[in-house]
């Protein structure tokens, strides 16, 4: 059994899978958080998977989608909601618990995955990737709230 | 045609071609199956050339050919969006206006763009050792650039970007393709063949011509959708009016 | 599990000429034109895996482990992004139709050429 | 290394998240909602591609799914929806405007 893809698969199914349905369904700031929740846990889940997969090559996707994911939420905040389809009922429910949710799921998957690689620049990625994923989860819950 | 008689053959033609594809599907080697003879030998050839990423040396050297016709097609979307989305006569731009934004977003902005473009250009850089390559680094380098509309405003984004600057990339990096397919006729070898040393396996001088043609991608790549994208900001943010 | 992903692929690209015949939005539609066209990089990538195999990248692996097929991803890389500029085009088209016409709804246009 | 039953799961897992989210995407009539879910999509396509090891494409999907698409088709929206509104105030207003 191999843990690291078994937490992948725990994460995907039980994580990114909801945010799907949140993401389907209702007013725009709901389906912008979900969108949100989504690009930081499946930045968690390619992180899994690397190191279940004993490939440091395939960390380079989470690197990607930890710079590029929050720049997508951005697009939605700026463009989904302003203007004539923001402003139904205030904040978006689960927008306030993104940030600590994305704190304890980084530090919990970033820590151990660092303590197996060791001293290296393999190390220096995987925190340069858990600051940004963190950075991300601040910058886009502002902006989701600013509207 | 009725409405209900277009669903009619809408739902006739969706039912046969599931039929077919559900008798195809049944006939096909099944999934994850050990039989791949094209992907062995390209696995072999690219081995051969010293190319760590198998996935790169099919596109830039065994098949550079073909890459030629996908960029040539992706030269010619951009094209012809331009075309499309030009300011016509009758329409007047308006300047857009700043944009109020909290100072986090600001400063995650300023500090995600420098970052993101790295990224960018570490994808591309080492698009014939890791996952990576021009295609995919391209886009992050231009995506980089919006940062600056998205978690500032679009006059933020306006000053930094030279859109003149990019259609001239554009056309150098296709150009650039093409004339290194050149290099391979001058050589006295077919045209696009891989005519460099193929340098030492797993270092960034290796694979002969895949780095300079991956480059070439890249630049293309980046400057096409930074163009691409310049057209939407100016239609949507910025033209107004037009034919009545 | 045998034909399963052949069979998503397969799925996905009805569902999407299904939306895309339905559509009342040409925005609309182009989304769903991605949608179907996705359901070929799916089909590609599911022909080319190989049970215990990993990707074709020799940047931290041996060369001799058992890999997956890379023509196929090399075929479906390139049309990702080359797809992206495709939809870039096609929106473009949206774009004038409103402009001439001032709605994107396929009923509505056609009744105005008509 | 690898598990073969865990391999399976995660393929199985995100075929279903794909299949489920071009779905959704189809039925959300609503361009600008379906641009979130396409997003979604997007990233369901890349998980797919990684464990089918093939991370290039994934990277590639990831690149153009997560923003780029988005913000094409948002921009499209606006657009098109200022031009509809042009078209509205002259029809009902008479007048033109400015």
């Amino acid at each position: 059994m191999n843990g690291w893809l078994a937490a992948a698969a725990l994460l995907l199914i039980a994580g990114v899978g909801p945010s799907l349905w949140n993401a389907a369904r209702g007013a725009p700031g709901r389906r912008v958080v979900a969108q949100n929740y989504a690009t930081l846990l499946l930045c968690l889940v390619f992180l899994l998977l690397a190191q279940g997969y004993g490939r440091p090559a395939y960390v380079d996707l989470a690197l990607v989608l930890s710079v590029l994911g929050p720049a997508g939420t951005l697009v939605f905040a700026r463009l989904l909601l302003t203007g004539e389809e923001a402003g139904e009922g205030g904040e978006p429910p689960g927008t306030r618990r993104l940030t600590p949710v994305v704190a304890v799921g980084t530090a919990a998957t970033v820590l151990p995955l660092c303590v197996v690689t060791g001293p290296g620049r393999a190390t220096v990625k995987l925190l340069v990737i858990g600051a940004l994923l963190l950075a991300g989860g601040v910058a886009t819950t502002r902006a989701v709230r600013h509207g | 045609m009725s409405r209900r008689a277009r669903l009619c053959v809408l739902a006739a033609g969706l039912l046969a071609t599931a039929a077919l594809l559900v008798a195809a599907v049944l006939r096909v080697p099944s999934f994850g199956g050990p039989w791949h003879p094209y992907g062995d030998r390209a696995v072999e050839a690219a081995l051969r050339r010293n190319t760590a990423n198998t996935v790169s040396a099919v596109n830039f050297d065994q098949r550079a050919f073909d890459t030629l016709g996908e960029e040539s097609i992706l030269f010619a979307s951009v094209l012809g969006t331009v075309v499309l989305l030009r300011r016509t006569e009758d329409e007047r731009t308006s300047e857009p206006r700043p944009v109020s934004v909290p100072a986090t977003m600001r400063r995650y902005g300023i500090a995600a763009l420098p970052v993101t473009l790295l990224v960018g250009l570490y994808v591309i850089a080492h698009g014939q050792l890791s996952p990576g390559g021009g295609f995919q680094g391209g886009v992050v380098v231009a995506t980089a650039f919006h940062l600056l509309y998205v978690a500032i405003d679009y006059p933020a984004l306006k000053r930094v970007r030279a859109v003149g600057l990019y259609e001239i990339g554009d056309a150098l990096g296709e150009a650039a393709y093409v004339l290194t397919g050149v290099g391979g006729l001058l050589a006295g070898a077919a045209y696009l063949a891989n005519v460099l040393p193929y340098g030492t396996f797993n270092t960034l001088a290796s694979g002969g011509t895949v780095p300079l043609l991956n480059a070439a991608v890249g630049v293309e790549v980046a400057s096409a959708v930074v163009v691409l994208l310049a057209r939407f900001l100016s239609q949507a943010l910025e033209i107004e009016g037009g034919r009545e | 599990m045998t034909v399963l992903p052949y069979l998503v692929a397969a799925w996905i690209f009805l569902v999407g000429v299904y939306g895309l015949a339905t559509s009342r939005d040409l925005v609309h539609a182009v989304g769903c034109l991605a949608v179907a066209q996705s359901s070929t990089y799916v089909l590609l990538l599911s022909v080319g895996y190989r049970h215990g195999g990993t990707a074709p990248v020799f940047s931290d692996v041996k060369p001799g482990v058992t890999v997956v097929d890379p023509v196929v991803q090399a075929l479906a890389l390139t049309d990702v992004v080359v797809g992206a500029t495709v939809t870039a085009l096609l929106l473009a088209l949206v774009v004038q139709t409103a402009k001439r016409f001032g709605t994107t709804d396929p009923d509505e246009l056609f009744a105005l050429r008509g | 290394m690898a598990d073969p039953a865990v391999d399976d799961v995660l393929i199985v897992a995100s075929l279903l998240f794909v299949a489920a989210a071009a779905t959704a995407a189809v039925l959300n009539r609503d361009p600008a909602r379906q641009a979130v879910v396409l997003s979604l999509l997007g990233l369901g396509l890349a998980v797919l591609f990684t464990v089918l090891q093939a991370p290039d494409v994934g990277l590639s999907q990831l690149g153009v799914g997560s923003a780029l698409t988005p913000l094409m088709i948002l921009l499209t929206v606006r657009k098109v929806r200022r031009q509809r509104e042009r078209r509205d105030g002259e029809r009902h207003g008479g007048k033109r405007r400015g």
